[in-house]
């Protein structure tokens, strides 16, 4: 990189185009520094900013009676009767669990369950639903095993059952795994909490872990904007504290409860900086930060890692004015750090501090108002040539007993069990249809007649066939498991993973699955309450003349359906019981 | 009976044992945090399970060591019942309250599922309830269960007849394929010497309503009640 | 004086160490056939201020009572002078 | 030749060590609150059979691509010969 090329020449490190950086000079009124560059760049990144997914999402039914908070929050939340709300919300961690397979599933789950309960939701139950490749090779075992092992080593230790998810094979998932986990939460209406702000005054205090150079291994960012420590400093990797995040989840549970906070949230991707202006977003009003007051992990860290820093088990929460000593000595109960960095204010800025001097100073809104690109979406024709294949011809299996040995062996299809004893799936005792006895799990609600229902589907193969069916089909697909243990489906999250959105044939598959879901949706009166999107999932493929090509994994929109039962004592499972019943086929 | 909780940072089956011993039972039960220092009024302590301290170092080792485990020792020397599950489990052993360790599952993985118990001894203000040699079933949750001993303190257990619970098959034989961890004598939970003070793995609390599949695990619950009121 | 003390934590002889054997299986079956006895334990690094008598003292009884349970594992540390940064 | 490999694996210095901070918050606990820097890491020993500089090459080999991941672990090893029993 030479030293004469100006911070627009190379926009492309802070992930921003030259046209991006552009559009930010023209927000702040000047050239923006490095780090408020890196921001806008961690901002308006598809992770946070949507920018090429948002425009999508206008298809989607996002409202109905039962919605209680719809997207747009940590999570979102609907009404299930008797008082009582149910927070959920689904999340994927598909790069760090290709790297890192046991840290990046749980550090997976430890982000999902601080969303939940961030609304003020008591977590109470978790999914997975896990694609991996051909399972006949030691990598995708490497990564089965991982990732199981992570989700377990977090899901159990934190207490939250994981109740059910599914897993499933093929080769389009060897370079890139997904693993997008599902939390749910459970609340009175009256607890339910915001990200948000509050009032002018406010104090923003910062409870958790302490801040280390955590997911900045990865950035693009030229060396000079970092401090000098080497990259063998900036771990790619982030390791989870479920201890940490326990003693995290009971303290902010009870502090939204005593009525102690004014807004809450949780530290995730872009941590300190997208969690902090979001808040200030939602409220119409600024912030003044102290990047001095940050607790780090290790020395000699300056402002921009500060800012970027991806370490997991930490929160921001903003104290009700007057009882912010009460807020401290709960937390120090529950042997949490706690330190308050920044003031809201009055000015609609996002002003970071750094020893005495403004080291950014930009508007909140342009920070979280990312622009948006619709782009032309073309059906792959080999795709398409697939969809149309004449079937006809395909003779009829003589020996039919072995297709159906040979289709119950294939591990998509063999029984999950060995995955799913490795997950408490008891704890809390609330569990009352378990992994294995149903295609969605039910719980309980203690204090009430009520049961909330769960489950978590997509068939890719489907999706990749025809993304618009395929996509209303797993929706269609959830309601029925739900249906089918005697709940009523409430509303959907949903988990967008698809390849590289530049490509007209994926972004084809983007337009036509979210169409399709919001169409599923409308028709089951399941609205779209969140969710979660995961562009760039792709790898190359070694061709017979030696070079690559790239190609993307099935499209993958992972619907996670909740739903509810009047008397949770009235459920239904798959078994049959020893005595003669008759079998039933419904529908055509 | 009014029964003393004790929760951990990082105790997770905390609220459900609340939940049993209090709301199902109808009797008292609160959770006492480590850090106090009494047990006034108290007639039974429960150590639930979870994961304190992360299981970081070895499971149950720096809960053992915290404040209230001294009034917990003093409870004991009392005669008042103490009852561990699962990380209570190890937490006593750890503290010293009851012989072994427990050590990693030989699969080495974490292993969620129901299992099947013979009930050794009816004697027992735990398990007064049972039929002697009743088979339970009853689930764990546990990635370090494999009970551990030396050959003496193993004998010593046999001889004082200090085995209370041992997996079975469903038809109640000692197998080792009933034995889901690899502990030594298929042990599932031991008294002390005095037999107040019960480890067990298993969780007789997630076993405790049919709503939840079972309620093998109640009848421990109701002995240690019976025994309190008399 | 700063001190760093280095731990060692091994499962005593006499206990099955599954661990170890899994490691060993996987090895065998990746190639490495002559390696035999795997066995895993801890290793823990703290660093301490003192005087060195002292210093080893706390580190023993760190070791021998927290750091380790005797009736499953062993345990021996090393003491060394850090330079003083 | 028959020969001892130690090897000890360890969480990169920036890597988060939520078992040593553990271990170390419960040590300024139990009154030795002169410790810091607690890491966590594992020891491993493996016995195996060969010439002094191949067994060196396939401990290393062992060591860095499936005792430890280099993502998030640093690795390092001690060979020493052992006497024949
Ligand atoms: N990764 C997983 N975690 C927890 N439970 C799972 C997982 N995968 C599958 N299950 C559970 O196993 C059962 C069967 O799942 P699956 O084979 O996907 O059935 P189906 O395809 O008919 O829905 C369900 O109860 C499901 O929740």
């Amino acid at each position: 990189m030479s030293a004469t090329q100006s911070l627009r020449d190379r926009a492309a490190t802070f992930g921003l185009t030259v046209e991006e950086f552009d559009l930010v000079t023209q927000a702040v009124g000047r050239e923006p520094n490095a780090l408020e560059a890196a921001i806008f760049g961690a901002m308006w990144s598809e992770h946070c900013g949507y920018k090429n997914s948002r425009p999508l999402f206008r298809v989607f039914p996002t409202t109905g009676p039962q919605v209680l908070q719809g997207p747009g929050e940590n999570a979102g939340v609907v009404d299930i009767g008797d008082g009582y709300a149910v927070a959920f919300k689904m999340e994927s961690h598909n790069h760090p669990s290709a790297v890192e397979p046991v840290q990046g599933a749980a550090t997976g789950v430890g982000g999902i369950l601080r969303d939940i309960f961030a609304m003020g939701a008591r977590p109470f139950a978790v999914l997975d639903s896990l694609r991996f490749g051909d399972l006949s090779t030691p990598r995708t075992q490497h990564l089965l095993t991982g990732v199981v092992e992570g989700i377990s080593h977090y899901g159990n230790a934190i207490g939250v059952p994981t109740v059910g998810g599914e897993v499933t094979f093929h080769p389009s998932y060897q370079e890139n795994p997904l693993v997008n986990v599902m939390a749910l939460g459970l609340m009175h209406h009256e607890d339910l909490a915001k990200g948000t702000l509050g009032a002018v005054g406010n104090k923003i205090v910062y409870v958790g872990s302490k801040t280390g150079r955590d997911g900045l291994g990865g950035a693009v960012f030229a060396s000079a904007d970092l401090s000098d420590a080497s990259n063998e400093d900036r771990p790619a990797v982030q390791v989870g504290d479920p201890f940490m995040e326990k003693l995290l989840l009971e303290a902010t549970l009870e502090a939204i409860q005593k009525g102690l906070v004014a807004g809450v949230q949780d530290m995730g991707a872009a941590g300190l900086v997208s969690s902090t202006c979001e808040m200030a977003y939602r409220a119409g009003l600024g912030i003044d930060m102290d990047l001095g007051a940050v607790p780090t992990r290790e020395d000699g860290m300056v402002p921009m890692e500060l800012c970027l820093s991806e370490s997991q088990e930490r929160m921001v929460l903003v104290p009700v004015p007057g009882r912010e000593q009460e807020l401290i000595d709960l937390l120090a109960k529950w042997e949490l750090d706690v330190v308050v960095i920044g003031e809201v204010k009055e000015h609609d800025r996002y002003r970071l501090f750094w020893r005495g001097e403004l080291v950014c100073d930009v508007p909140v809104a342009a920070l979280n108002e990312a622009p948006k690109y619709t782009r032309e979406g073309v059906e792959s024709a080999e795709i398409r040539a697939l969809r149309e294949r004449d079937l006809s011809g395909v003779p009829v299996p003589e020996d039919l007993g072995a297709v159906l040995v040979k289709l119950m062996s294939h591990p998509t299809i063999a029984s999950k069990r060995p995955i799913f004893e490795r997950y408490d799936h008891q704890v809390m005792t609330n569990t009352v249809v378990v992994p294995g006895a149903a295609d969605a799990a039910v719980m309980r609600v203690k204090g009430s007649r009520k049961g909330v229902a769960a489950t978590s589907d997509c068939n890719p193969r489907f999706v990749y066939l025809d993304p618009y069916t395929g996509a209303a089909a797993a929706v269609a697909e959830a309601a029925r498991n739900l249906a089918c243990v005697g709940a009523t489906p409430l509303a959907i999250t949903d988990n967008l993973n698809f390849g590289n959105p530049h490509r007209p044939e994926v972004y084809y598959q983007l337009v036509q699955a979210t169409q399709g879901i919001a169409d599923a949706c409308r028709a089951l009166n399941t609205p779209v309450t969140g969710g979660n999107v995961s562009l760039y999932n792709q790898y190359n493929e070694a061709q017979a003349d030696g070079s690559t090509r790239t190609v993307a994994i099935h499209p993958t929109p992972t619907i996670g359906m909740v739903g509810v039962l009047p008397d949770v004592s009235i459920n239904a499972t798959m078994a049959l019981d020893s005595h003669p019943q008759s079998l039933y086929l419904l529908g055509n | 009976m009014k029964t003393a909780v004790i929760q951990f940072p990082g105790s997770n089956c905390d609220a459900d044992a609340v939940y049993v011993a209090g709301e199902l039972l109808g009797q008292q039960a609160k959770l006492v945090w480590h850090t106090e220092t009494s047990l006034e009024g108290v007639d039974a302590v429960l150590i639930p399970g979870g994961f304190s301290y992360g299981d970081h170092l070895r499971s149950g080792a720096i809960a053992a060591r915290s404040p209230i485990m001294h009034e917990v020792r003093r409870f004991a020397e009392r005669g008042g019942p103490v009852v561990g599950i699962c990380n209570g489990f190890q937490i006593l052993t750890e503290a010293g309250l009851l012989p072994g360790a427990l050590t990693r599952n030989d699969s080495l993985h974490f292993l969620c599922h129901d299992v099947h118990l013979r009930v050794e001894r009816t004697d027992t203000i735990f398990t007064s309830a049972y039929r002697q040699g009743q088979v339970l079933r009853l689930p764990i949750a546990h990635n370090e269960g494999n009970y551990y001993a030396d050959e003496e303190t193993l004998a010593r257990l046999r001889g004082e007849g200090r085995v209370l619970f041992r997996y079975v098959t469903p038809g109640g034989e000692v197998e080792r394929a009933a034995n889901p961890n690899g502990s030594q004598n298929n042990i599932a939970g031991i008294l002390n010497e005095r037999g107040n003070v019960l480890g067990m793995m298993p969780h007789p609390e997630r076993a405790a309503e049919a709503l939840l599949g079972g309620t093998d695990g109640r009848g421990l619950f109701e002995s240690l009640l019976a025994a309190v009121v008399r | 004086m700063t001190y760093l003390a280095k731990v060692y934590v091994t499962l005593k002889k006499s206990i099955l160490d599954p661990q170890g054997r899994t490691v060993e299986r996987s090895l065998h079956q990746q190639g490495y056939a002559e390696v035999r006895d795997v066995r895993v334990g801890k290793y823990i690094e703290l660093t301490l201020e003192g005087e060195r008598a002292e210093v080893e003292a706390r580190v023993r009884e760190i070791s021998e009572n927290i750091l380790s349970n005797p009736v499953m594992e062993s345990v021996r540390f090393e003491i060394e002078a850090l330079q003083p940064a």
